[in-house]
C-alpha cells in the first residue's frame, strides 16, 4: 500500500524530471519557432500524464481507506471527521539516518488527512496544467514552465505524505523554490525577478523559525517522525516554544499577518501559478501542518491564542485591502490572505475539522476564480479592473463560473462556502478562549466586507459599460490577447471542472449546519454586497470603492505594511553590506596590509644605519655590547 | 699590591684604545688604538698570573700568543690600508662609503611594489 | 718534560698545513704557464680531499682522541688541549665538506687572472686549518689562536683582488670590526682567567661548578658575567649576530664570491664551534647566565637580518643579510640549553649543516651568474628559468629550502628540529618570533624565486663555467640527500 | 593492500616528474595529466570500494614506515570514514580540473608547467588527507603552499602577484603557528602518531596546556579554513586564481583546514576544544553573517564566491564548535557538500569570465538565461544547492550543524548556542539572499544586445566598458517597479557607478565579439558529475553519514575503541 503512495508523489517528479530535460533534447537548443511548439507540446504531455496517474492512484488509495475498518487505537487521541469518512492509514520508511543524535527516517504516511489534502492538490494540479497548455500556448520556456509546476506537485505530495518532519520540511522548501521559479517566470521584466526573490525570502524567513520548531520537537520526542512526537509527553513548555515557531513557518508560507507582505506581489507570476501555488495548495500547507499536528496545538492554549489574535488581524486587513485594490488579481491575493485567515481562526477555535472542511472548499473556489480571472485577463489584456466592465455578454462561460466562485466567496447558500465559512463561524461562537469575543466580531465584519470586495469585484468585471479595446502589444507580464472571442476549450474545461467542487462540495460536508450562526453572517454578507451594490448603482462608472473615503490610500496599499518591511528591513541590510565590504576592505584587510607596510617601514628605518661607515659599525657595536654586557649584569 | 690596581689600569688603557678606534679618522691611527686595546689585555693577563700564582703560567703564555697576533694583524692591518689608499688615495675611513645599503641600490631605485616587478610589464611579454 | 704528541689525532690539520706549504712551494718554483692557476687549485683540492678521507677513517674508527695534554700531576686532572671527539668530527666535516666547494668555486675566480693564484690557496688553505683547529681546542690559548687562524687570511683574501677599490674597502671594514671584536673577546678572556684561575675549558667547569672563587662573592659573579659576556663578542662578531652584524652586507658585497661564500659557511660554522664549546662545555654550569642573552640575541639577529633583506636589490647583499638571519635561527636553541642540553646543541648543529648546504648552492649559483653580468642585481636573475634552466631550479630550491618550505624540505626538517629544541626549552616567545620571521623571510625569498621564473623579453647569453657547475651540482647533492633522508644529519649530531 | 594508499600517492608525483621529459608536447600535455588523474581517481575509487564500511571507525590501509628517527617523524598514511570521502573528493576535483583545462588553455600559456603544478598540488592535498603522522600532516600541509603561489601568480588575473604574496604569506604564516601547536602536543605526550593521540583521547596533556595548543593549532587550521578575522587572503586569492586554481583552492584546500579540526584539534586536545568551543561557535557565526552580507554588497562573481565560501565553512566551523556527534558529522558532510558545489560555482563562473571577459555583474548586464541558457541554468543550479535546499548536498551539512548547535556538548552553555543557532538561521536567509539577488542581477533581465561594432576584440582582453546607467544598482527594491530602461535614465539612488574606465560618450554600446557560444561538451564533461553528486549527496544523505558516523563516535569515545 506504501508503494501506491510513493508512486503518488514520485511520478510529478518524474514528469518534471523529464519536462526539464527531455522536452527539447533530440533537436537541441536552437530557439525556432517550431521547435518551441514541439518542445511546448511533448512538455504538455510529459506534465499531464503523470498527474492524471497521480490523480487516479490517489481516488484508488481514498477509496481502499473508506473500505479500510476504522483502526482500533486512533494513533493519536480524537476521533478525527475525516477518520470517520477515510479511517484507514498506512506508513512505511524507506530507511533510517543515523545523524549521530536525533536520527531522521524517511517515511511517507498516509492517513485521511494526508488522503484528502491530496486529492484536493492533485486535482487543481491536473486542472491548472490543461489550464496552462492554452494560457501559455506560445511561451517560450512553456517546457521549464510545466517541469516546474509538475515539480511543484510533487512537493506539495511529498509534504502531505510526509511522515517525518525533516522530510517535510525538505517538501516544504522545495514548493518554496518552484514558487520562486514559478512567480519568476517572466524574468525580462527585473519587477517580476524581484517579486519572485521577495517571496522566497520572506517564506525563507518564516522557514528558519519553522526548522527551529522542529528541532524543539524532535529532541523532545527522540525522533522526528510524527507518530512519535504526537505520541510522545512532552512538556507544556517546550510544547508552547516549539508551536510557536512552528507558527513563524506557518505564517511565511500561508501569508499570515507578520510575513504577508509577499503573496499580493507574487501575483507577478502567470496566473495558473497563482490559482495552483497561492490559492488552493501552498498556501493552505501552513495550514495543513497545524491540522496535522493538532494534538501538540492543543496542547499549547497559548499558542492558539496568538494564533486568534493574528487570524482576526489578518482577515480584516487583508479584507479591507481588497476592497481598495484595482488589480484583479490583487484582489483574490488579499482575499485568499483573509480566507487563509479563517481556516487559522478556525483552527485557533479549536475545531481542525471546520478549517480543513474550508480549506478544501476555498482551494476549489478560489482556483475557480484564478483561473477565471486568467481568461479575463486573457479577454481584456490586463490586470485592471478599471480597463474591464460589461464582459457578462462576451464571455459567458467564465462569467457563469466566477459568479458561481464569487457566490462560494462570499457565502451565499448553495455555494461550498455558505456551509464551510459557517462552520468556522460556528467553531468560532463556540469556543471558549480569552480572544473569542474579539476573534467573532472581526470574523462577522470580515464576512461583511468580504461580501463587499466580492460583490464589487463581480461588478466591475462583468456589469457597467463595456470598455475593451484590443490592446496593440501586451505589456510584459501578460500573455498574448485573444481576438474578443472566449478562452479556447483547454482553458474552459478546467474552469467547468472546478466549477462543480465550488458549488456542491458544500453538501458533502457531513457536520451538521448550524443555522442561526449561518443566518447571522449571511445576512452580514448581504449588507456589505447591498452597501456595495448601491454605490455601484449610483455611478456605475467610478470605483464603489471610493466609499471606504480616507482610508481608501491605505487600504489599497495594504496599510503600508510592505514599505514598512522595505525601510526596517531590506534597506538597513544593504546598508549594513556595504559597510561590511568597506570595513573588510579597510580594517581587517586594512590590518594586514598594515602589518605588511609596517615591516617594510621597519626595514626602511633599519637600513638608515647601514651607511658604509666602519667607525658607525663599531661604534654601534661596542653600544650594543654594552647595553648587553649591563642588562646581563644587571638583571642577571 | 692588590690585584685592582692593574685592573683598573688595564680597563681605563682598553677605554682610551677603544676611544682611538671611535675617534680618529685616519687608518693607521685606528690600528694603532687597537694595540692599545691588546696590550691592555696583555697587562690584565700577567697581572692575573702573577696574582694567581699560576703554576702552569697560562696567563702568560697567552700573553705571548697576543703579541704574536697582535703583530700579525698589525702586519695585515697596514697592508690593507697600503691597498686602501692604492685604490682610494686616502685612508680616512670616513670617507669610505661605496659599499652601503643606499649606495648598492642607487642606480636600481627603490621597489615600488612588492616585488619589484610591474606585472603589467611582463603581461605583454607573455606570447 | 717533552708533551708527546698523537699524530693520528692531529692529522687532519696537519695534512691541510702541509698542503698550504706545498702550494705556495708550487707557485714559487713552477714556471709560469697559462694552465698553472688550474695545477695548484687541483693540488688544494686533493689536500682538502685528502684530509676529508682521513678524517672518515678516524670517524669510522670512532673513539675519542686527545693530545697535548697537561700531566695531572700539575693541579688537577690530565686536560688537553686538542680533543676529537664526535662533536669535532661532525665540525670537521662540515668546514672541510664547505672547503671542498669553496675551493671549486676559487677555481673559477682565479683562472680571471685577477688574483694571484698561489697565495688565493694558501690563505684558503690557512682558513680552513683554523676552522679545523678551532673545532678541536678544549682550552682558550688553542681557541684564540685558531680563531685569529681563521679570520687574518680572510682579510687578505678579502682584499686579494687587484685594482678593485671595493674589495679594499670590504677587507678595511671587516679588519676593523674583526679586530676590535677580537681585542674585546681577548679582555673578555683575559677575566675569565682571571676569575677561574685556569686556561683549559673542563677545568674552567671545574672551577664554576665546585662554586668557589677566588675573589669575594658579589664581585666574582659580576666579573664572571662581563666576562662572559664580552668573550660571547668574539664568537658573535664571528657569528654576525645582532650588535655584531652590521659589517656583513658590505663585506659580502665587496668580497670576491667564493669569499662571501667562505664568511657565510666556514668562518660561521668556526664561529659557533666557538661559541658551543665555550658555551656548553667551559661555562656549562653559568648557563642561567648567558641562556637569556643568547635567547635575546637570537631574536634580534633574525628579525634584523630579515627585515634588512626585506628591500634588497642586490643578489649578495640580500643573501648576506639571509645568512644573518640564519645565523640567528642557528642560535636559538643554544638559548633553550638550560632546558634541553643535549638537544639544543644537537639542533643547532644540524640547522648549521643544513645552512650550510642549502647557502652554498645559493652561493654557486650567484657565482655563474655574476660571471655573465657583474652588477648582480635581482633584476639579473629575471627570466633565468627560460634560458638556463637547471641553474635557475637549483637557486629555486636552494630559496625555497632556506625559506622552510616543502618542496625544499632539508630548510623545513631543520626549522623543525630548531623549532622543537626551543619549544621543548620552553622558550615560547621566541618561537612565535621565529615563526613570524619565517615568513618575512619567506617574503624576500618567494620574490627572487618569483622573479626567475617570469618570462624576460630579451635573451641574456650565458657563460657556464665548469668548477661552479661542479660545485652547484655537489651542493645540490648534498641538499638532496638531506631532504630526503636528514636523519643522515640527526644521527650524526647524535 | 596497503600500498594502495602509497600508490595513490605516487602516481601523481611520477605523472608530474615524467613531464620534465621533453617528450611531451601541446595537447599531449593535457592528456598527460588526464591520463594520471583518472588513474589516481580510479585507485581512490578501489580504496572506497575495497574499504570496510562495517567498521568505518577503525583506521584501514595502514602503512607504517620510520622515515627520519631524529624527528621520530614515521611515514604513516592510512584511512578511516573522516579522510576517505575527502581523498575521492581531491582526486575526482583533480580529473575534472584537468578535463576542464584539456578544453580551455589557461590564460598565461605554459600549460606543461601548470599541468606539473597541479599534480604536485594533488600530491601535498592527497597526503595531507592520508597522513596520520603529525609532522607529516605538517609537510604535506605545506607541500601545497608553493604550488597553489604559482598557481595563482603566474596564471591569475590583473593583480595577481599581490594576491599570490599575501595568499602565500599569510598561510604560511598561519602553518608557522599551527607547527608550534603540534610541536607542544608532540612534547608534552612523546609521540606523533595521531591513531595513538586519538585514543588517548587527551590523556597526559595537562589543562592549559591544551588550551596553548588547541590555539596555536586552531589558529593555524583557522586561517586555512578561513575562519571570520583571519579570511583576507582568500577573495584575492580566489578573485586572481585562474578557474582551475579557484576550483581546487575552494575545493579542497579550504578543507584542509577543517579536516585539521577533525582530525588534530578536537579529538587530540578534548579540554582545550571545551575551553575554546564558543570562542569557535563565535567566530564561526560572525564568519557566517560577515560572509552573507560581504556576498550583498560584491560586485565581481568570483569575489562573490569567495566570500560565500567564508559563510559555508563558517557552518562548518559551528558544526565543530558544537563539540557533539552530529555536529561532527554535519561538518564533515558540510565539507563535502562545499567542496562539490562551490567547485561547480567557481567551474562556472570561470566559463562566464572566460565568455563575457568579466567577472563584474555589473558589467555582465543581465538576460544570460536569454544568451546562455544552459551557463544560467547551471549557474542557477548551483546557487540554489549552495542556499542550502534541501533535496541538495549544501542542506544537510547547514541543518545537522544547526541540530548540533541546537544541544552543543554538556560542558558548553546552552543559551549561547541557542544564539548561535539563531543567528546561524538568519545566516541561511542572508545566504538565500545574496545568491538570488546574484541571480536576479546577472541571469534575469533583458540581455543587452550585442551589436558587434568593429573587428572583433581579443577575446579575454579586458575590453574598454562603458555602463549604461540604466542598470539599477539597488538590487532588491521592491514595490517601485524600475523599468528595466535602455536609455540612460538617470540612475537611482545608491552609489555612482564608479567610473574604473576613462569616460567614454555614454551611447556606445558594449563591443564584443559576436555571439557568446553556450556550454562545450568539455566543459559539460568536467561539470555534470558535480551535479550528479550534489543530488546523490543531497538525496541519500545515508552514502555520507554512514561513513562518518562510526569515525566520529570513535572521536568521542562513544562508539568502539578507534583502531
Amino acid at each position: 500500500m506504501i508503494s501506491v503512495v510513493v508512486l503518488i508523489v514520485l511520478l510529478p517528479f518524474v514528469a518534471a524530471v523529464a519536462g526539464l530535460l527531455g522536452s527539447r533534447w533530440p533537436r537541441g537548443g536552437s530557439r525556432t519557432k517550431e521547435n518551441d511548439r514541439a518542445a511546448a507540446r511533448r512538455a504538455a504531455w510529459f506534465a499531464i500524464a503523470p498527474v492524471t496517474g497521480s490523480l487516479l492512484l490517489t481516488l484508488w488509495l481514498a477509496s481502499w481507506s473508506a473500505r479500510a475498518l476504522p483502526r482500533g487505537s486512533a494513533s493519536y487521541t480524537g476521533a478525527r471527521f475525516w477518520a470517520g469518512l477515510l479511517p484507514g492509514s498506512t506508513e512505511g520508511t524507506l530507511t533510517m539516518v543515523e545523524t549521530g543524535s536525533v536520527p531522521i527516517s524517511f517515511t511517507l504516511r498516509a492517513d485521511g488527512l494526508s488522503i484528502l489534502i491530496g486529492v484536493l492538490v492533485v486535482v487543481v494540479a491536473l486542472a491548472v496544467q490543461v489550464y496552462s497548455v492554452g494560457y501559455m500556448r506560445d511561451d517560450p520556456r512553456h517546457p521549464s514552465y510545466s517541469a516546474f509546476i509538475s515539480l511543484f506537485t510533487s512537493a506539495m505530495l511529498l509534504v502531505v505524505y510526509a511522515g517525518d518532519l525533516i522530510v517535510l520540511y525538505a517538501g516544504w522548501e522545495i514548493m518554496g523554490l518552484c514558487s520562486y521559479l514559478l512567480i519568476g517566470h517572466w524574468w525580462e521584466d527585473r519587477a517580476n525577478s524581484r517579486a519572485a526573490v521577495k517571496a522566497f525570502l520572506v517564506t525563507r524567513l518564516g522557514d528558519v523559525g519553522f526548522l527551529f520548531g522542529i528541532f524543539t520537537l524532535g529532541f523532545a520526542a527522540g525522533s522526528f517522525r510524527i507518530d512519535d512526537v504526537l505520541s510522545a509527553d512532552i512538556p507544556r513548555g517546550t510544547l508552547i516554544t516549539a508551536t510557536m515557531l512552528l507558527l513563524a513557518g506557518v505564517a511565511g508560507k500561508s501569508a499570515q499577518v507578520p510575513l504577508q507582505t509577499w503573496l499580493p506581489d507574487a501575483m507577478a507570476g502567470p496566473t495558473p501559478i497563482s490559482a495552483l501555488i497561492h490559492a488552493a495548495t501552498m498556501v493552505a500547507a501552513g495550514i495543513f501542518i497545524v491540522a496535522r499536528l493538532y494534538p501538540a496545538f492543543l496542547g499549547a492554549q497559548p499558542t492558539l491564542d496568538v494564533l486568534a489574535v493574528v487570524a482576526a488581524i489578518g482577515m480584516l486587513g487583508a479584507a479591507l485591502a481588497a476592497l481598495a485594490q484595482d488589480d484583479l488579481k490583487r484582489v483574490l491575493a488579499y482575499s485568499t490572505i483573509s480566507q487563509l485567515a479563517y481556516m487559522a481562526a478556525g483552527l485557533a477555535a479549536g475545531s481542525d475539522k471546520a478549517a480543513i472542511f474550508h480549506l478544501l472548499t476555498h482551494g476549489a473556489f478560489k482556483a475557480l476564480l484564478f483561473l477565471g480571472a486568467g481568461a479575463v485577463i486573457h479577454h481584456v489584456g490586463s490586470n485592471l479592473m478599471t480597463h474591464m466592465g460589461g464582459l457578462r455578454t462576451s464571455i459567458p462561460i467564465t462569467f457563469a463560473a466566477m459568479t458561481v466562485g464569487f457566490a462560494a466567496l462570499m457565502g451565499l447558500p448553495p455555494a461550498s462556502g455558505f456551509f464551510s465559512k459557517d462552520a468556522v463561524i460556528a467553531a468560532i461562537e463556540h469556543s471558549h478562549s480569552p480572544a473569542q469575543p474579539f476573534l467573532y466580531g472581526a470574523a462577522l465584519l470580515t464576512v461583511g466586507v468580504t461580501g463587499a470586495y466580492a460583490m464589487r469585484a463581480w461588478l466591475r468585471t462583468f456589469f457597467g459599460p463595456a470598455r475593451v479595446e484590443a490592446l496593440p502589444e501586451p505589456p510584459p507580464g501578460t500573455a498574448h490577447v485573444f481576438d474578443g472571442r472566449e478562452a479556447p476549450r483547454s482553458m474552459l474545461w478546467p474552469i467547468g471542472v472546478l466549477a462543480v467542487p465550488a458549488l456542491l462540495l458544500g453538501f458533502a460536508g457531513v457536520t451538521e449546519v448550524d443555522w442561526g450562526s449561518a443566518l447571522v453572517s449571511l445576512i452580514v454578507a448581504l449588507l456589505g454586497a447591498g452597501v456595495v451594490y448601491a454605490f455601484w448603482r449610483g455611478a456605475p462608472h467610478q470605483d464603489p470603492a471610493r466609499m471606504l473615503g480616507p482610508f481608501r490610500t491605505a487600504c489599497e496599499r495594504a496599510f503600508y505594511v510592505d514599505e514598512a518591511y522595505r525601510a526596517v528591513f531590506a534597506r538597513p541590510v544593504l546598508r549594513l553590506a556595504r559597510g561590511v565590504v568597506r570595513t573588510d576592505g579597510q580594517v581587517v584587510d586594512g590590518a594586514v596590509r598594515g602589518a605588511g607596510r609596517l615591516t617594510m617601514s621597519l626595514s626602511g628605518f633599519v637600513r638608515l644605519a647601514q651607511n658604509g661607515n666602519a667607525q658607525l659599525y663599531v661604534t654601534g657595536l661596542l653600544a650594543g655590547l654594552l647595553l648587553i654586557t649591563v642588562a646581563a649584569v644587571v638583571l642577571g | 699590591m692588590h690585584i685592582v690596581y692593574p685592573v683598573v689600569v688595564s680597563a681605563l688603557l682598553f677605554s682610551i684604545g677603544v676611544y682611538g678606534v671611535l675617534a680618529r679618522r685616519n687608518a693607521i691611527l685606528v690600528l694603532m688604538s687597537v694595540e692599545l686595546m691588546l696590550n691592555a689585555v696583555n697587562l690584565n693577563l700577567v697581572a692575573f698570573d702573577v696574582w694567581l700564582r699560576d703554576r702552569l703560567h697560562g696567563g702568560q703564555v697567552l700573553t705571548l700568543f697576543v703579541i704574536v697576533i697582535a703583530a700579525a694583524e698589525i702586519g695585515l692591518g697596514l697592508a690593507i690600508v697600503l691597498a686602501v689608499y692604492r685604490n682610494r688615495q686616502s685612508i680616512d675611513v670616513d670617507r669610505l662609503r661605496d659599499l652601503s645599503e643606499t649606495g648598492a641600490s642607487e642606480e636600481a631605485g627603490p621597489p615600488e611594489e612588492p616585488v619589484g616587478v610591474g606585472e603589467d610589464a611582463d603581461r605583454e611579454a607573455r606570447p | 718534560m717533552i708533551q708527546s704528541i698523537d699524530y693520528s689525532a692531529v692529522a687532519v690539520p696537519l695534512i691541510l698545513a702541509l698542503t698550504a706549504g706545498l702550494v705556495l712551494l708550487l707557485d714559487a718554483f713552477l714556471p709560469a704557464r697559462p694552465g698553472g692557476g688550474r695545477l695548484l687549485g687541483v693540488v688544494a683540492l686533493g689536500g682538502v680531499a685528502v684530509a676529508l678521507a682521513v678524517l672518515v677513517a678516524q670517524a669510522v674508527r670512532g673513539g675519542e682522541r686527545r693530545t697535548f695534554c697537561v700531566p695531572p700531576s700539575l693541579g688537577s686532572a690530565a686536560s688537553c688541549s686538542f680533543v676529537l671527539d664526535r662533536f669535532t668530527l661532525v665540525f670537521m666535516a662540515l668546514v672541510l665538506a664547505a672547503g671542498v666547494v669553496v675551493v671549486l668555486l676559487s677555481m673559477a675566480e682565479t683562472s680571471g687572472g685577477r688574483v694571484p693564484v698561489g697565495e688565493w690557496y694558501f690563505l684558503l688553505l690557512g682558513t680552513l686549518t683554523g676552522a679545523v683547529l678551532l673545532a678541536a681546542s678544549r682550552d682558550l690559548i688553542m681557541l684564540v689562536v685558531s680563531l685569529e687562524l681563521v679570520s687574518l687570511p680572510v682579510f687578505a683574501l678579502t682584499a686579494m683582488r687587484r685594482y678593485d677599490g671595493r674589495a679594499s674597502e670590504a677587507a678595511l671594514k671587516l679588519f676593523l670590526v674583526s679586530v676590535v671584536s677580537t681585542a674585546i673577546m681577548l679582555f673578555g678572556v683575559s677575566l675569565l682567567y682571571g676569575v677561574t684561575g685556569s686556561v683549559h675549558l673542563d677545568r674552567i667547569a671545574a672551577f664554576y661548578a665546585s662554586g668557589q672563587s677566588a675573589a669575594p662573592a658579589g664581585v666574582g659573579q659580576g666579573v664572571t658575567t662581563v666576562a662572559i659576556v664580552l668573550v660571547l663578542a668574539g664568537f658573535g662578531f664571528k657569528v654576525a649576530a645582532v650588535p655584531f652584524h652590521f659589517w656583513a652586507a658590505d663585506v659580502y658585497q665587496g668580497a670576491p664570491i667564493p669569499v662571501a661564500a667562505l664568511l657565510s659557511v666556514i668562518s660561521k660554522a668556526a664561529g659557533f664551534a666557538g661559541l658551543v664549546l665555550i658555551l656548553t662545555t667551559a661555562l656549562a654550569s653559568q648557563a642561567a647566565v648567558w641562556a637569556p642573552v643568547v635567547a635575546v640575541i637570537a631574536a634580534l639577529t633574525m628579525t634584523a637580518g630579515n627585515v634588512l633583506a626585506m628591500r634588497q636589490r642586490h643578489a649578495v647583499r640580500l643573501l648576506a643579510w639571509s645568512s644573518v638571519a640564519q645565523s640567528g635561527y642557528i642560535l636559538a636553541p643554544l638559548a633553550a640549553f638550560a632546558g634541553v642540553p643535549r638537544d639544543a646543541v644537537g639542533a643547532s648543529v644540524a640547522y648549521l649543516a643544513f645552512y650550510a648546504a642549502m647557502n652554498l648552492v645559493a652561493f654557486g649559483v650567484v657565482m655563474l651568474v655574476s660571471r655573465a653580468r657583474e652588477r648582480n642585481d635581482l633584476d639579473d636573475y629575471q627570466g633565468l628559468a627560460f634560458h638556463s634552466p637547471v641553474a635557475a631550479l637549483s637557486l629555486a630550491f636552494s630559496l625555497i629550502c632556506l625559506a622552510g618550505l616543502p618542496p625544499g624540505l632539508a630548510g623545513l626538517f631543520a626549522k623543525v628540529v630548531v623549532f622543537r629544541a626551543i619549544v621543548d626549552g620552553g622558550l615560547g616567545w621566541l618561537a612565535v618570533v621565529m615563526a613570524v620571521n619565517t615568513v618575512i623571510g619567506l617574503y624576500y625569498y618567494i620574490a627572487w624565486t618569483a622573479r626567475l621564473f617570469t618570462p624576460l623579453s630579451t635573451g641574456t647569453h650565458r657563460s657556464g663555467s665548469a668548477p661552479v657547475a661542479v660545485a652547484v651540482g655537489l651542493a645540490v647533492i648534498v641538499t638532496l640527500v638531506f631532504s630526503v633522508a636528514p636523519q643522515v644529519v640527526l644521527s650524526a649530531v647524535g | 593492500m596497503s600500498w594502495l594508499l602509497l600508490a595513490l600517492l605516487a602516481v601523481p608525483l611520477a605523472g608530474a616528474a615524467s613531464l620534465t621529459a621533453p617528450a611531451f608536447r601541446g595537447r599531449a600535455v593535457s592528456l598527460h595529466g588526464i591520463a594520471v588523474s583518472a588513474v589516481t581517481f580510479v585507485l581512490a575509487v578501489v580504496v572506497a570500494a575495497v574499504f570496510d564500511y562495517g567498521d568505518a571507525g577503525r583506521m584501514r590501509l595502514q602503512t607504517d614506515w620510520s622515515w627520519i628517527p631524529g624527528l621520530d617523524l614515521r611515514f604513516h598514511l592510512g584511512v578511516d570514514g573522516i579522510s576517505l570521502p575527502l581523498v575521492v573528493l581531491t582526486a575526482l576535483l583533480s580529473l575534472l580540473c584537468f578535463v576542464h583545462l584539456a578544453g580551455h588553455p589557461p590564460d598565461g600559456g605554459r600549460l606543461r608547467a601548470l599541468v606539473f603544478t597541479l599534480l604536485v598540488l594533488e600530491v601535498g592535498m592527497i597526503g595531507t588527507f592520508l597522513a596520520l603522522d603529525l609532522l607529516l600532516f605538517f609537510v604535506f600541509f605545506e607541500v601545497v603552499l608553493i604550488p597553489m603561489y604559482f598557481v595563482i601568480a603566474i596564471w591569475g588575473g590583473r593583480h595577481r602577484r599581490a594576491a599570490a604574496v599575501k595568499f602565500i604569506l599569510y598561510t604560511l604564516l598561519g602553518s608557522a603557528v599551527l607547527l608550534l601547536g603540534l610541536l607542544v602536543i608532540w612534547t608534552q605526550t612523546g609521540t606523533l602518531d595521531m591513531v595513538e593521540l586519538t585514543a588517548r583521547h587527551g590523556a597526559g596533556i595537562a589543562r592549559s596546556v591544551q588550551i596553548v595548543a588547541f590555539l596555536a593549532v586552531g589558529i593555524g587550521l583557522a586561517v586555512k579554513t578561513p575562519m571570520w578575522p583571519l579570511h583576507t587572503w582568500l577573495p584575492d586569492a580566489h578573485t586572481e586564481a585562474p578557474t582551475v586554481g579557484s576550483v581546487l583552492l575552494a575545493g579542497v584546500l579550504l578543507k584542509m583546514g577543517s579536516y585539521g579540526f577533525a582530525r588534530i584539534a578536537i579529538p587530540i586536545l578534548p579540554e582545550g576544544a571545551a575551553a575554546l568551543a564558543p570562542w569557535l561557535g563565535a567566530l564561526a557565526v560572525v564568519g557566517i553573517i560577515y560572509g552573507s552580507l560581504a556576498c550583498l554588497a560584491q560586485r565581481d562573481l568570483k569575489r562573490m564566491i569567495a566570500y560565500s565560501s567564508v559563510g559555508h565553512m563558517g557552518f562548518v566551523l559551528l558544526g565543530f564548535a558544537t563539540l557533539t556527534p552530529v555536529g561532527m558529522n554535519a561538518a564533515l558532510f558540510g565539507n563535502i557538500a562545499h567542496g562539490l558545489i562551490t567547485g561547480l560555482l567557481f567551474f562556472v563562473a570561470g566559463g562566464i569570465k572566460e565568455r563575457y571577459g568579466t567577472a563584474d555583474m555589473v558589467r555582465l548586464g543581465g538576460g544570460m538565461l536569454r544568451r546562455l541558457p544552459y551557463i544560467g541554468s547551471l549557474l542557477t543550479f548551483a546557487c540554489v544547492a549552495s542556499l542550502g535546499l534541501p533535496g541538495l548536498a549544501g542542506f544537510w551539512g547547514e541543518m545537522l550543524a544547526l541540530l548540533g548547535a541546537f544541544r552543543p556538548a554538556a560542558g558548553l552553555s546552552r543559551p549561547l548556542f541557542l544564539v548561535f543557532m539563531a543567528v546561524g538561521g538568519v545566516g541561511t536567509v542572508l545566504t538565500a539572499a545574496y545568491f538570488l539577488v546574484m541571480l536576479s542581477r546577472v541571469t534575469h533581465g533583458r540581455a543587452r544586445e550585442i551589436v558587434p561594432v568593429g573587428p572583433p576584440l581579443a577575446s579575454s582582453e579586458e575590453v574598454r566598458v562603458v555602463l549604461g546607467p540604466g542598470e539599477p544598482v539597488e538590487p532588491v527594491a521592491t514595490g517601485t517597479a524600475v523599468a528595466d530602461v535602455e536609455d540612460s535614465g538617470p540612475a537611482p539612488s545608491g552609489a555612482r557607478l564608479p567610473r574604473a574606465d576613462a569616460p567614454a560618450p555614454s551611447g556606445a554600446r558594449l563591443p564584443r565579439a559576436g555571439r557568446l557560444a553556450d556550454v562545450t561538451a568539455g566543459e559539460l564533461a568536467a561539470w555534470v558529475p558535480l551535479v550528479a553528486l550534489t543530488i546523490l549527496f543531497g538525496v541519500w544523505p545515508k552514502a555520507l553519514l554512514a561513513l562518518t558516523g562510526p569515525a566520529v563516535q570513535a572521536i568521542f569515545g562513544l562508539g568502539g575503541g578507534a583502531g
